[in-house]
Parts: C-alpha cells; sequence; structure tokens
C-alpha cells in the first residue's frame, strides 16, 4: 500500500476521531476500548512509517487542508523530521501504556489526544494550528499527570495547568505579534516575510514570548518548575512518555520556529542563554536531589537545554546535533524511568539494588554512560556533533556553553555514578530485595537494546541523520515545497 | 692488571687509613677528656677479639647478608672513589652513583638489624634513617652545587680540575660557603654528637647495635673504618683538591675528620627532631646561599 | 620450693679442656694471637647491680683511663666480655644477670666485685639475696672488699688480661660443661618453671662445648617447658596477651 | 612478522583480535578451572605479538598501521602504531602476562569473581591498545575515555571501600577527559579536523592564547591520570583497594597512559621548540617550567604522603605517584639523556614496582592484612616473597644494583647538566624520603618480630611467588645491563623525534661523567662476595637463635610480649614535617563538592518555587526586557 500526501492527515486526524469515540466504546467495554485505542496507536505507527519512503523521495509530502493551498490554506507538513517523531511518539505511547491500576477508558481518550495534538504539533504547517495541537497536547497531558490519583498528583497537575496557561497565552501573545508584523501564519509564508518583518525588537518580542510559551513543553530553563513535580508524582510510564517524547515535540516546534522564522542572532543567543543556564541548573539540581525519579526529571531538563544549545546553532551542524541529543535522549530517557519505577524513594534506600536484580543494575550503567556521552555509544556521538558544531560556529557564547556542558557532563557523572555506587553497595540485612518481573523491564531492555543497536549502527544512522538535519535546516526547501509554484 | 691491584689495594689502604682514623678519633677524644687514651693497635685488637669470639650469634640468613652488603656495599665505595694514584673504577661510575653506593651498606644494616627482631635496633635504624634524610637534603644541596660548579660529576675531573692551580682552585676556594655547608653535613654523616641520637646507648642500647655481637660487631667497626675514610675522603676530593700524592692528600683526610671529632666532644646530643631541623635550616640554608653564588657566578 | 635439692660443690672444677681444633700449630699461633688481642680489648657489660657501681666511674674516666688497657663499657651483652657484678643480688636481679651473661658471646668473663659476691657480705643474712655468686654462673675472679677502690678494680681486670693472654680464663666453658649443675642451683632458687629464652644446651651442642654435666636431670625438667623457641611451640603456647594493641 | 598472516592481517590487527577474544573468552571462562591458565595463555601470545612488532620496528618498520578503519559523521578514525606507542604497548601486554599469570593459580581459585577480575584485565589490555596505537586526536580522546573506563570497572569489581575510590577515580577522570575533550576541540576549531597532521599544520598560526589553553588542557586532562598535584587524590586508595593482580596492572601501566598521551601532545604534536617559545610575559618562564614544577612537587609531596601510610599498599601506591614525577621530570628536561632517563624510568618502575605490589598481595593472600602495624618477622615464612620485596625496594628506593638506579641517575644527571639545580635537588630529596618509606615496608611486614598468629603461614604458591621473582629478576637484570632496555626506550625516543641516547650494554659514555653498570653492579656483588668470604672464612660458626633470644635490658621475653617497633616508624621526622601536611589539597577537594552541593541547592530552591504566576510573569518581563534590549528599542 502506497500512502501519498493526503494520507498525512491520519496521524492526526485518527487518533482525534477515535478519541471522540472511544468514551462510548468504553460504555461497552473498557477492554475493547482499550484494544481500540491501541489499535489506533499501532495504526498511526504504521500511517507513519509507510508515509516514510514518499516523504524521503521527495523532502516532504505536503498536504493542504481541503485542497487549499498555502499560503491562505491549512498545512500539513510532513518530512522525515516529523515523520519521525510521530512514529516515536507512537511507539512511545505504545510501549508505555498504562499500567492496569492507572488504566481506564478515560486515560486511553487522553492517550489518544496526546498522540494527536503531538502528531500535529510537529506535522502541522500553520502556527496557530500548531497553538491548537499545543492546546490539546496540554490538556491531555494534565490529566494524565494527575492520573496516578495521587494528592502529589494532583497538586503538580494543577500547578503544571498554571504554568502552561499562562505560557499558552505568551505563545499566543507571540502569535499574534507574529500575525501582526506579517499578516499570515503560514510557516512557509512567513519564512519568505520573516526577513524583512520579523526582524528588531517586535520579532524578537514575539520570538521570546513564543519560546518562553512553547518552552513550557520543552522544558526551557526558566519555565520549566513544573517539571520535577509532575514527572515525581505521575504514574512513571505517563513521566516517561512526557520526558522522552512530548518534550522534544514542542522542540521540534521551537526549531521550526528558528529556522523558518528567526535566524536572528540575538534569538539564537536567546535560546542559547536558556539552554546553557538549563544545562547547569538541571545537572546541578540532579546533584542535590535524594530520588531516582527527581534526579531523572532534572537530568531531563538539562538534556533539553542540550538540544536548545545545538539548535541556537545556525546551519545543519547544529540541527543535526539537537536531533542526535534527542533521538538519544529519547531512547534513554524513557528506560531510565523504567528502572526508576521499581526504585522508588530515597536513593539512599536503594543499596544493594543491583545485586538482587543485575539485569537492571546493567541496564542503569549503560544508560548512564550512555547519557554521559561515553564512546562509543551513541550519547558521545550526539555531544560529539554537538560541541563540532558548536566550535565552528565560534564566537564567545558558543564557546561557554561548550565548556559548561563539560563540567555539567562530570556533575552528571558524579550523581548517575553514586547511584551506581550505591546499586552495588551491600544490603542491609533483613530489607526486602528488590527485584524486577521481566515485563517491568521489558520496555527498558528493550530501548536499551535499540541502544546498543544504535551503538553498532552509528555510521549509518550518522549518514541518514545528517541527510535529515539537512534537510530540516534548509528554509527555502520548506517554502518551496509548501508554496505553489516554488519560488 | 693495574685495575686488579687498584681493586685490592684500594679497600685495603682504605682499612688501614680508616684504622688509623679511629685511632685518632679515640685518641682526640681521650685527650680532650684528659684520658692517656687507647695504645696505636687498639682498634685492630677491637676487631680481632670480635672475630674470635668462640659463638657467634646469628638472628637468621638476613642478619649474615646483611653483614656482607655491609663490608660489600663499602669496598665497592672505595673503588668508586679515586685516591692518589689509585683510580679504580672511577670512570665507570660518577660522584653520584658513589653517593648511592654508600646507601647500599646503610640498607644492608638496616635490613640486619630488622631481622634481629629487636625494637632498640628497629627505632635506633628509624633514627639513622631519619638523620640520613636530615643531613643529606643539605648533603645534596652541596652535591649538586659542587657539580654544577665544576660541570662535571666525573671524580677524576673534579679532582683534576682543582688541581689545575693550587689551593686557590680548590673547592674550598672557589666556593666557600658550600665547603662550609658541606663541612656541616660531613659532621652530620658521621654520626658524632650531637648528631648520634640514633646510637643513644643509656636509651635504646646503641640501637642498631644492640643485637650485634662477635663478628658481626667486629663487621660494624671495620664498617666505622670505611665510614670515616669513604667520608674524609670524599670531602677531600670534592673540596680540598683531592691530593697529588698520599703525603699531601693524607693530612687532609685527616684534617676533615679531626675537625669533626674535635667539635664532637663539646656537644650534648640533639633530639630526632632537632637534628632534622638544625640541619634543614643552617646547613641547609648556608648551601642553599652557596648554591645560589655558584649558580650566578 | 619443689623437690630438686640444690647442688652445691665444694671446689670449683677445673675448667680447661682442649678443642679438638686446638692441636695444629697454625691454630695455637691463632689461638695465641686471638688470646692476645682478647686480653688487649675487653668490653664490659654496663649493667651495674648494686652499689659497687659507684666505683666505675673514676675507673673508667680520666682519673685511671681503663681506656689505656683497652677496657671500655658497653651497653648489651651481645656486644660484653666482662660481665661486672657490682655487689649484692637480690634473687630478682640475679635472674636477669642469669639471662644477660647467657646472651653474652664466649669467651666471656664474670667478675665478682666487693663482698657480697662472694658470700652475700652484710647481706649475708638476708632471705632475698644471692651468698654465692659462682653458683648460679661461672665467675673468672673476684674482688674482696666493701667497698673495694678503683685500684682494686684495676687490679683485677689487670690479673684477668694476664689470664686471658694465658688461654687460662675458660670459666665460660663450664657453664655449658656442666650446664645442668648451674641450672640445678638456679632451679633450686627459682622453681622448676625456671628457664631463660636462651637455649644454652643447643649451643653447646652447636659448638662441641657439650660434657658430661651438660644434661643432667634438671635439663630434663627444662626440656617439658621449654616451649620459648618458636620453632616447636606447642599447641597450649601462650598467645598473644592483654598488653596486645587494641584495634578499633 | 616473522611469519604470514592471512586475510592481510597486520600485527597490529592480530593483537587487536588477541586482546578482544581475551575479553570475551575470560569473561565467559575466567572462573573455569584452567581459566587462569588460558588467561596467561592468551596475554603470553599477546607479549609475544608485541615483541614480534618491536623487532618489524627496529628493523625499520617506521610505524604498523591496522586494517581497522571507521568512519562516522564524516570522521575518520584509524590506528597505528608508531615506537612510542609499542614501548607503551610492551609495558602493557607484559604486565598483563605477569599479572594473569599471577592469578592463574591460587589466587585465582580463591577469588570471588576471578571471570570479572580476568575479563576486566583484557579488556583494559584491548583498550590500551586502541589508545595506544590511535591515528588522530579522535581516536585519542576516545581511547583515552575507553582506558578510563576500562580501569574504572577494575577497581569498582571489589566493592566496600574499592567502590568509592573508583567513584572517586572517575570524576577525576572524566574532568580529565573533558579537560581533553575541550583540547581536542579547540583543535578541531583552528585545524578543522582531528588529525594529527591537521594540528601540526595549524600550529604556526595559533595564538599564543591558544596555545597556552592547549598546553593547560592536555597537561590538565592527561596529568590526572598520572596524577600529577594537585589531582592526585584518587589514585592511591582507587589503586590500593584493587584486588591484586588487577591493582600491580594498574599500577604498572595505567598510570603512565596518561604519560604517553601527555608526551604524545605535548612533544609529538606540539613539539618543544614551540613549548619552549610559550613564556609568562616579563618572567621568561617556559610553559615546561610549570609542568616541570609540577612534575618536581608531584616527585616530592606524594613520596612523603606515602612515608606516612600505614597500609602496605597504599604507601605503594602513593609512591607510585610520585614516580610519575621522575619519568615526567626526566621527559621535560628534552636532553636525549633526560628523555631517556624518563622513558626508561617508566620501564623500570613498571617491573619494580609490579613486583612490590604482588608481593604484598602474597603477604595480603596469606595473612589476610596489609596493615603495617600489624604484621612483622614474616622473613622466615615467606623468604620468597621477601626477596621479590627486598628487590622492588631498593629498585624503588634507586639504589644500585637494581634498575630503578640508572634512570634515576639519568634524570639527575640530566638535571645537573642542565643546570637545574632546585629540580635536581627536588629529584634527590624524592628518593631520600622514599628510602625511609620502603625500608619501613619491608621492616613492618617482613622484619622483626613474627606474630604469634603468624606462626603457621606458609609461602606463598609458585604461581605467584614466580611472577614477581621473575619481575625483580628483570628489574635486576636491566639493571645490570641497562642497555637492554635502553634499545627499547630507543624505539620510543626515535618516534619522539627526540635524538638517541647513545648507549652501551652497560650504560652511557658522557664527557661529563659516565655510568656503566656492569661494572658497578660487577664490582657490587664481587665485593658483596669478598663480604661472605671474610663473614663465613674468619670467625667461628654461626649459631641461629630465635627471636625471643634477644636483649631486653634484662627482661624474659615470650610470645604474649609484643617486642616490636613499627607503629609511627619515624616518630621524629612526623613531629618536625607533620604539621607541614595541611591537607589543603583534601580541602579544595572537600570544597568543591560543597560549591557542587550548594549550587545544586540554589537550583534546586528555583525549580521549586511556589508562586508559579507570579515567577513566569517575572521571567516573561525580564525576557522582553531582554528582547527590547537585543533588537535595539533603545536605538
Amino acid at each position: 500500500m502506497t500512502l501519498t500526501a493526503h494520507h498525512v492527515v491520519l496521524p492526526v486526524a485518527l487518533p482525534l476521531l477515535v478519541a471522540f469515540l472511544l468514551p462510548l466504546v468504553g460504555r461497552l467495554s473498557d477492554g475493547l476500548a482499550r484494544l481500540l485505542a491501541q489499535l489506533t496507536t499501532l495504526a498511526v505507527a504504521v500511517i507513519a512509517l509507510l508515509l516514510w519512503p514518499a516523504a524521503s523521495d521527495g523532502g516532504a509530502l505536503v498536504s493542504a487542508m481541503g485542497g487549499f493551498a498555502a499560503p491562505i490554506g491549512i498545512v500539513f507538513y510532513a518530512d522525515k523530521l516529523a515523520l519521525m517523531f510521530v512514529v516515536a511518539l507512537a511507539v512511545g505511547l505504545l510501549l508505555f501504556r498504562p499500567r492496569r491500576e492507572h488504566d481506564s477508558t478515560k486515560v486511553q481518550t487522553l492517550w489518544l489526544l496526546l498522540l494527536a495534538g503531538g502528531s500535529g504539533l510537529v506535522l502541522s504547517g500553520d502556527l496557530f494550528n500548531i497553538f491548537v495541537f499545543y492546546e490539546i497536547t496540554a490538556v491531555a497531558t494534565y490529566g494524565l499527570g494527575a492520573s496516578a490519583h495521587t494528592g502529589a498528583g494532583y497538586g503538580a497537575s494543577l500547578r503544571y495547568l498554571l504554568l502552561s496557561a499562562l505560557g499558552s497565552a505568551f505563545a499566543l501573545l507571540g502569535i499574534a505579534l507574529v500575525y501582526a508584523a506579517a499578516g499570515t501564519l503560514n510557516l512557509a509564508d512567513l519564512s519568505q516575510l520573516a526577513g524583512e518583518r520579523l526582524t528588531g525588537p517586535m520579532g524578537l518580542t514575539a520570538f521570546v514570548l513564543m519560546v518562553l510559551g512553547f518552552g513550557v513543553k520543552a522544558e526551557l530553563f526558566p519555565v520549566n518548575t513544573w517539571v520535577p513535580e509532575v514527572y515525581t508524582a505521575a504514574p512513571t510510564r505517563v513521566t516517561a512518555v512526557l520526558a522522552g517524547v512530548v518534550s522534544k515535540l514542542a522542540m521540534v516546534v521551537i526549531l521550526r520556529l528558528l529556522v523558518l522564522l528567526f535566524q536572528d542572532p540575538a534569538a539564537l543567543g536567546f535560546l542559547l542563554l536558556l539552554g546553557a543556564i538549563g544545562v547547569a541548573a538541571g545537572e546541578l539540581a540532579a546533584f542535590r536531589s535524594r530520588d531516582l525519579h527527581r534526579t531523572f526529571a532534572y537530568s531531563s531538563i538539562a538534556q533539553l537545554g542540550l538540544m536548545a544549545v545545538a539548535f541556537s546553532i545556525p546551519g545543519h551542524a547544529g540541527v543535526l546535533a539537537g536531533i542526535a541529543v534527542a533521538l538519544h535522549h529519547l531512547v534513554v530517557k524513557p528506560a531510565f524511568f523504567v528502572l526508576a519505577d521499581r526504585w522508588r524513594g530515597e536513593i539512599a534506600g536503594l543499596t544493594g539494588a543491583g545485586r538482587t536484580s543485575p539485569l537492571a543494575a546493567g541496564l542503569f550503567v549503560l544508560l548512564s554512560l550512555s547519557i554521559i556521552g561515553i564512546p562509543p555509544l551513541p550519547g558521545f556521538w550526539a555531544k560529539l556533533m554537538l560541541f563540532k558544531a558548536a566550535i565552528d560556529a565560534g564566537g564567545a557564547g558558543n564557546l561557554t556553553a561548550v565548556a559548561i556542558i563539560l563540567a555539567a557532563t562530570v556533575i552528571e557523572a558524579a550523581y548517575l555514578f553514586r547511584v551506581v555506587g550505591i546499586l552495588y553497595g551491600t544490603a542491609p540485612a533483613g530489607r526486602p530485595p528488590l527485584r524486577f518481573t521481566l515485563g517491568e523491564l521489558a520496555p527498558g531492555l528493550l530501548l536499551g537494546a535499540v541502544l546498543i543497536a544504535a551503538t553498532v549502527s552509528v555510521a549509518p544512522l550518522g549518514d541518514g541523520l545528517t541527510a535529515m538535519a539537512a534537510d530540516s535546516a534548509d528554509a527555502a526547501a520548506y517554502a518551496s515545497r509548501v508554496l505553489p509554484g516554488g519560488n | 692488571m693495574t685495575l686488579l691491584a687498584d681493586l685490592i689495594l684500594m679497600p685495603l689502604v682504605a682499612f688501614v687509613v680508616g684504622l688509623l682514623l679511629v685511632l685518632m678519633a679515640r685518641r682526640v677524644r681521650a685527650k680532650i677528656e684528659r684520658r692517656v687514651g687507647p695504645p696505636f693497635l687498639q682498634p685492630v685488637y677491637d676487631i680481632v677479639k670480635l672475630y674470635a669470639k668462640k659463638t657467634q650469634v646469628s638472628h637468621g640468613v638476613m642478619h649474615d647478608l646483611a653483614i656482607m652488603m655491609l663490608l660489600g656495599g663499602f669496598i665497592t665505595a672505595e673503588i668508586f672513589l679515586p685516591v692518589p694514584g689509585l683510580d679504580g673504577l672511577a670512570e665507570h661510575g660518577d660522584l653520584i652513583t658513589l653517593v648511592y653506593i654508600m646507601m647500599v651498606p646503610m640498607l644492608g644494616l638496616a635490613l640486619g638489624v630488622g631481622s634481629c627482631a629487636n625494637p632498640n635496633g628497629s627505632i635506633g635504624i628509624s633514627r639513622a634513617l631519619t638523620a640520613m634524610l636530615a643531613y643529606d637534603v643539605p648533603y645534596v644541596v652541596v652535591i649538586v652545587g659542587a657539580c654544577i660548579s665544576y660541570g662535571t660529576t666525573n671524580l677524576i675531573d673534579i679532582v683534576q680540575i682543582q688541581q689545575q692551580g693550587g689551593p686557590a682552585t680548590w673547592g674550598a676556594a672557589t666556593m666557600p660557603i658550600l665547603a662550609f655547608a658541606g663541612l656541616l653535613a660531613t659532621h652530620g654523616m658521621l654520626g658524632k654528637e650531637p648528631f648520634e641520637i640514633y646510637i643513644a646507648p643509656a636509651e635504646i642500647a646503641t640501637g642498631p647495635m644492640t643485637e650485634m655481637s662477635g663478628k658481626y660487631m667486629g663487621a660494624l667497626f671495620v664498617m666505622q673504618c670505611f665510614q670515616l675514610y669513604t667520608v674524609g675522603v670524599l670531602y677531600t676530593t670534592m673540596f680540598l683538591g683531592g691530593g697529588e700524592n698520599w703525603l699531601f692528600f693524607l693530612p687532609k683526610v685527616f684534617a676533615v675528620i679531626f675537625i669533626s671529632v674535635a667539635v664532637t666532644n663539646v656537644y650534648g646530643r640533639y633530639k630526632t627532631d632537632d637534628v632534622i631541623r638544625w640541619m634543614w635550616k643552617w646547613p641547609t640554608g648556608i648551601a642553599l646561599v652557596g648554591l645560589a653564588l655558584v649558580m650566578v657566578r | 620450693m619443689s623437690d630438686t635439692t640444690p647442688v652445691i660443690p665444694d671446689q670449683p672444677e677445673v675448667c680447661r679442656t682442649v678443642d679438638a681444633e686446638e692441636r695444629g700449630v697454625w691454630r695455637r699461633v691463632m689461638d695465641r694471637f686471638a688470646d692476645h688481642c682478647r686480653a688487649r680489648s675487653l668490653f664490659v657489660l654496663h649493667y651495674c647491680t648494686g652499689c659497687g657501681a659507684i666505683e666505675l666511674p673514676p675507673t673508667i674516666t680520666s682519673r685511671f683511663d681503663m681506656e689505656r688497657v683497652g677496657v671500655s663499657p658497653m651497653v648489651t651483652p651481645r656486644q660484653a666480655d666482662i660481665l661486672l657484678i657490682t655487689g649484692y643480688l637480690s634473687v630478682k636481679t640475679l635472674k636477669r644477670v642469669i639471662l644477660s651473661y647467657e646472651q653474652m658471646q664466649s669467651p666471656k668473663y664474670v667478675l665478682g666485685f666487693g663482698s657480697c659476691t662472694i658470700n652475700g657480705g652484710m647481706y649475708w643474712n638476708s632471705y632475698a639475696t644471692v651468698k654465692r655468686l659462682d653458683q648460679y654462673i661461672p665467675a673468672d675472679g673476684f674482688i674482696a672488699g666493701c667497698m673495694p677502690r678503683p685500684e682494686a678494680v684495676q687490679q683485677v681486670f689487670l690479673d684477668l688480661m694476664k689470664k686471658i693472654d694465658a688461654g687460662q680464663a675458660n670459666a665460660w666453658q663450664d657453664y655449658y660443661l656442666n650446664y645442668d649443675r648451674y641450672l640445678g642451683n638456679q632451679m633450686a632458687l627459682f622453681g622448676e618453671e625456671w628457664h631463660t629464652p636462651v637455649d644454652v644446651i643447643a649451643e653447646a651442642e652447636h659448638y662441641g662445648y657439650v660434657g658430661d654435666g651438660t644434661r643432667g636431670r634438671f635439663t630434663e625438667i627444662l626440656d617439658r617447658h621449654a616451649a620459648y623457641a618458636l620453632r616447636d611451640a606447642p599447641e597450649d603456647y601462650p598467645e598473644r596477651g592483654a598488653n596486645e594493641r587494641l584495634l578499633p | 612478522m616473522p611469519f604470514a598472516l592471512p586475510f592481510d592481517m597486520t600485527s597490529l590487527d592480530l593483537l587487536m583480535a588477541i586482546a578482544a577474544a581475551a575479553t570475551v573468552l575470560l569473561y565467559l571462562f575466567g572462573t573455569a578451572r584452567l581459566g587462569g591458565y588460558l588467561a596467561t595463555l592468551l596475554h603470553g601470545a599477546a607479549l609475544a605479538v608485541t615483541v614480534a612488532m618491536g623487532l618489524d620496528l627496529a628493523a625499520g618498520a617506521g610505524a604498523i598501521p591496522s586494517s581497522l578503519r571507521l568512519t562516522v559523521l564524516g570522521q575518520q578514525l584509524a590506528w597505528t602504531l608508531d615506537g612510542l606507542g609499542w614501548f607503551f604497548l610492551l609495558l602493557t601486554t607484559g604486565a598483563a602476562f605477569f599479572s594473569s599469570w599471577y592469578m592463574a593459580g591460587e589466587w585465582g581459585r580463591v577469588q570471588q569473581r576471578a571471570r570479572i577480575q580476568h575479563g576486566t584485565l583484557a579488556l583494559n589490555v584491548l583498550t590500551m591498545v586502541l589508545l595506544l596505537s590511535a591515528g588522530d586526536l579522535l581516536g585519542l580522546f576516545i581511547g583515552w575515555e575507553f582506558v578510563s573506563w576500562a580501569a574504572f570497572a577494575m577497581m569498582i569489581q571489589a566493592g566496600g571501600p574499592a567502590t568509592q575510590a573508583a567513584y572517586r577515580y572517575m570524576l577525576y577522570a572524566l574532568a580529565g577527559a573533558m579537560a581533553l575533550f575541550a583540547a581536542i576541540l579547540v583543535v578541531h576549531g583552528a585545524a578543522g579536523g582531528f588529525g594529527f597532521d591537521q594540528m601540526r599544520a595549524a600550529l604556526p598560526d595559533m595564538s599564543t592564547g591558544m596555545l597556552w589553553t592547549l598546553f593547560a588542557l592536555f597537561a590538565g586532562g592527561f596529568g590526572v591520570k598520572m596524577a600529577l598535584v594537585p589531582t592526585h587524590l584518587w589514585q592511591a586508595p582507587a589503586y590500593s583497594y584493587t584486588p591484586g593482580a588487577s591493582s600491580a596492572f594498574l599500577n604498572a601501566v595505567s598510570a603512565r597512559m596518561g604519560l604517553f598521551a601527555l608526551i604524545l601532545s605535548l612533544v609529538k604534536l606540539i613539539g618543544f621548540d614551540t613549548l619552549a617559545g610559550l613564556r609568562i610575559p616579563m618572567t621568561g618562564i617556559e610553559s615546561t617550567d610549570i609542568l616541570a614544577w609540577v612534575a618536581a612537587i608531584t616527585m616530592v609531596v606524594p613520596t612523603y604522603i606515602a612515608l606516612m601510610q600505614t597500609d602496605a599498599r597504599m604507601l605503594l601506591t602513593w609512591h607510585g605517584i610520585g614516580q610519575g614525577g621522575y619519568m615526567l621530570l626526566g621527559i621535560l628536561v628534552a636532553t636525549p639523556l633526560g628523555v631517556a632517563g624518563g622513558l626508561l624510568h617508566v620501564f623500570n618502575y613498571a617491573t619494580y614496582q609490579m613486583a612490590l605490589i604482588l608481593a604484598v598481595f602474597a603477604v595480603i593472600h596469606r595473612t589476610g592484612t596489609a596493615d603495617l602495624d600489624e604484621l612483622g618477622g614474616l622473613i622466615t615464612r615467606m623468604p620468597l616473597t621477601y626477596v621479590a620485596l627486598l628487590m622492588g625496594i631498593i629498585g624503588l628506593a634507586g639504589l644500585p644494583p637494581m634498575n630503578g638506579f640508572v634512570s634515576k641517575w639519568m634524570i639527575y644527571k640530566a638535571l645537573i647538566v642542565t643546570q637545574q639545580p632546585l629540580l635536581s635537588i627536588a629529584a634527590f630529596v624524592g628518593t631520600l624520603g622514599t628510602i625511609l618509606s620502603v625500608y619501613k615496608l619491608i621492616h613492618n611486614i617482613f622484619l622483626g618480630q613474627l606474630r604469634v598468629e603468624h606462626r603457621e603461614i606458609r609461602e606463598a604458591p609458585w604461581s605467584m611467588t614466580l611472577p614477581m621473582l621473575v619481575l625483580a629478576g628483570i628489574g635486576f637484570v636491566t639493571g645490570f645491563a641497562p642497555g637492554l632496555a635502553l634499545s627499547i626506550v630507543d624505539q620510543a625516543q626515535a618516534a619522539m623525534g627526540v635524538a638517541l641516547l647513545p648507549h652501551h650494554l652497560g650504560g652511557v659514555v658522557l664527557a661529563t661523567g659516565s655510568l656503566n653498570m656492569l661494572w658497578v653492579v660487577g664490582v657490587l656483588v664481587g665485593a658483596i662476595g669478598v663480604g661472605a668470604l671474610i663473614f663465613y672464612v674468619l670467625g667461628n660458626r654461626r649459631f641461629e637463635t630465635h627471636q625471643y633470644d634477644n636483649y631486653a635490658g634484662g627482661h624474659f621475653l615470650s610470645a604474649d610480649i609484643r617486642y616490636h617497633f613499627s607503629h609511627e616508624f619515624y616518630p621524629g621526622l612526623a613531629r618536625v614535617i607533620g604539621p607541614w601536611y595541611r591537607g589543603w589539597v583534601v580541602r579544595m577537594e572537600h570544597g568543591l563538592g560543597v560549591l557542587a552541593e550548594v549550587s545544586g541547592d540554589l537550583w534546586h530552591g528555583v525549580f521549586r518555587a511556589a508562586y508559579t504566576p507570579l515567577y513566569v510573569l517575572i521571567v516573561a518581563v525580564l525576557g522582553l526586557f531582554w528582547a527590547g534590549g537585543a533588537g535595539g528599542f533603545g536605538s
């Protein structure tokens, strides 16, 4: 079966549709609803995969809603980058489908909404649509964040809601400013107008507002205070998806904004600043934190900061580094959360846990090594690309950022291997051993296997990513594909 | 053939001269104490008596080996220490080599004493090594300064350089401050008062010698001869121009030892820590000043 | 006190027995030479048991200067040739004296200094002092008097030197040859548990000084608890004592 | 290679294959009954290949390439081994061979996880091969990380205090690695690539500031591994708590990888000439002077810290740090004599330090402790181990006739000839401290009174004594005929681009005083023979007594009396220099930790901001203010 540009809408539309149907089906049978939801998720993954060859042939698949071409119509733009994240989201949702005690038709509905919103975020070629999908995603996330039905969960979710709502307002304000300045919200159209209309204070203000707005989801530095609370209080599987996949989707949006709209050095500098502070803040806070969930949450902030630094480097080298970091984090962080699920509470209480479950501890070491960036694991190559891009771009800001990241790496190793030391310590007598069932550990192991596979095939992967990044960083190509007749 | 003669003669000469030096030391001490002092052959009597003991108690193989290392080390040192007419193997090992060869008997003694399993001995060695650290610091400064000044570490060359212009080119004349520091360090090296805390007979029962009897003790007496000789000759070689012949050479050696022995008797005994403090303060300080002068020149 | 009765010889035995090794001319010359040197180099153990010690400083220092004749003080028994018993010996001190004597290397000489070492002197009726030194260790000479003057001390040294030079100061051999007798006397005083860490019999065997009196009924008692030697320590040998440093 | 290899393999390929196979095989079968001997066999094969490579290099092969090639993200990675790498490789495979031999018998059988020990050892060898044959800076960095983490794996396996020590090591190593990362990035920025040639080509155009940066980053990054002061704190505990043969391996070669990389980066790539041109303005102090003084401090301070140790392993490992200073100092002299001395010291140190560590672990194997206050008198129980330790300490102290003397002599000599009095004094003073310290080591373990609880101890098994005796034997032979080792050093020196030092079998001939160890050792041995002759011919036969027949002021000794002097062996010295140990490096390290904790706390506080909306508003206002400023509202 070959899919064409028209099917690009499917990853958004299908889950949205099913999400609305699901409460009805749920009345009949919870099991059926769950099955339906998961089948839908699977379908989205399959569709995205099937779209892949077509997307790679022509660079991207562009679908204009209702046949109205851009800039008037609403456009969906599926390049390899977007499709990859759709697949990642769908697979992530499948892999981390809710545990039975947290599961219900409502949760499944939110799950599908998340899928729809997330897919929409990356696929949409229109600023306002992006905002809409961002909101859908956010709403789904509030619900999921509270789905553990604990006080802490509700509290964290509420806090997140407040922050996110403000963030959305900022984003909307930013979009309004863009509209005011350029008169259009189509990204392709904007990319052609950006040079003349989005520079200066107006454009920058819009950018800052949008970054702060979307940054809430992307865990960017000042607006990420919700992260540790929610990631700790939410069901771990939700956390895994949020930290692993959803945050990257917001980051992709910011990437699109940067590439297409704001190639202004000031804007890039702003993101660099936020990213660098995010790295330092995240790692230091993680160093201080005393339980695994929080540690990983902070670490996640730092990794997103890393991505921001990468995207702030102009040219495709930075984009490549950012995508690499994102993909790496996408594999590693969910696996970390799988481990944190069983190893709850104070880290100090985990003494000797590694001896009772060697496989889990081994996985922890593998993931730690990769996230620290030890060759030959993928994390190293990602960081290498980031550094190379930064150094080649030059400039005091970039060099400072590299220095900060290098120093932060040491801190990262400090807290991760502090845990390793505790895991392999001698357990105090009389405490029941913490053991993983294979089922619990399976998603983590799968991701670990992916990591190793990536290590082995790092050369072809690198080539693929380079092509993808080059394509994503090419604003002209974007415009030419979306706008009829090209330019 | 000359070499073979050197190999045999040099240690023998050293031993005989050493006996005389020991005798001188004891006579000088007696004179200062207004005594008559021992007869001429006393050092020989002592050594023969000790070797002639009919029972010889050993504390194990290492105890015996130590005695061999002791003698072997000093015999080697003598062979690498050029004296008038006898160059030995001095061109195959220089001043630095000699300094380290001289540590072999020390190490041997230390090992032998240790294997006696007597804490008095171990304490003695601990103090002796500490004292070594104390006096070797200024001594090292002196050696480095002298070597840099002469531009060589070859002892034969060092002697030749000094003999070029008579006493004016002696080390003592060209670098008097270093030479003075060297004399102070030499005194410490001889283990005479006030630096003989490691012997301390009334406190630790002569320390390293506690368990030494018979020929073991005898070897230590022999070692004393070698030690006086080596220290004296080394100083003479470094700062007093060696000697064209034995007639000029020996008086210098005796003078060096005499200064030390004559000074010794007016002192009490320093504690180990005071030995270090003194050695690291005065001789080292003086030697560093001397070194600075050498470097400036 | 046990059933071991003290054995008190009426007359010290003549101590000179000729070594098998001493027959050759060369050996004789060497021996003569050695004796010559031995006589001229005498190290005295710094072990002052009683009040007579006060007479030693003048003997050694500038007034009389013993170094003139090769006598000098030494600190440990290992290094010494002469054990000078300067006065009375309490029972407790005697134990130390015996140990020190055994740790000295032969040829070794014992000089009794003052009347106390000869007959108890002014302590003749004390329960705690030893009356006759030569019952416990063989003595080469005595200095009578209370106190003897330094001149007398010198005289005994000179006499001893003459004896050594003539090869006649051989009391030390008696200790090996008649060890059982000396041990018996010691045991009579100290009890059957008495022993020193020094293995006198092994030494005698090693150097060929075993005589008929070396072994006997008292050395048999010794054998029963001669466990000080590490190599044949029995199972019940005392383990680490209370003075062992306690670990944290 | 003396024989043809299949599939166009080079000898380097073969070596890599052996090392890789060893890693896998030993991890799987290391615990098996003959696993230890398999390990010895494999490492022996690696050693043989290394030796064969040496013959090739000596025949003028230049460098031995590997067929292994990777292209990742546009980066070419290739491996090739030159003389310098080969020199260190010889030490690596040699050390691995002796370590595995030591582990092969009884030692391995009583270990809980021999498999892991064997596996990590082989892994270390493999990673070191990759590091030593790195063909560009990226390969160097990757190899560097490999080696660091392989060592970490080796250290952490023992658990207990080893975990903490390994953790500390890891942080230091990673900090060093990050400095190195920064360095190669600087190079990449300037040269546009990671190749050695690219770097050399870009050097002339680099600014002074950039050169200083490179110098500092390389020296700092690699210096951590060498435990140059002030980054030395990790090494002693990390190496000490690693079990047995692994510890010996780490001691012998692991820290030397830092030296290798320093030589590679500073000497081969940047070059002495460029470094000499790098001066602190107004003072005339060259960059190498700074490093030389760091080396001198490393030589002296850790040595005197070693002197105060009460654990035999710690004592030796602290000395290991100090000895590293000698090597670096020798190389920094930059004359053929100095460089040869420094490199020779690397070789010599490997032989005697391994023998020493193995001997100490043999003692631990038998007695269960390395506490210098808990041992004594073992010479009668473990004479062979004693011999190995004795020869080792003579080497470590740098006295004739062992090889340690030769290399130290060359270093002293080079310093004196180049008129650097203070550095040479530092070198001498370090040696003096070493003599004190090693005597304490051998005295407290082997001499003095034997404890009652050690009465029944047997000599270590042959599988353990033989390796250390062979190592000590190598130490003696290369002390007797240093020309043998100097020929090996020549390979490295040639690859470094430093003029070779003319030498003969017995040593060197110099105008300013020569050294011929054939004579020195020959005479010394002969003289000791004379000493023996005197001892046996003159005087009566000896009578061997036991330890309780001993002078104690008339006191009766028995087994319940501890009559041994071991605790605080140098009290006088301790009273003088004790107050000088201010522990400022320890406090600095602690301060860094506190700084991290406090800043962590700070950020942790930020993330717990209570009034979220207010906070976000503030953030937004700040952001807009910035946007205004950056966008030029004011202009």
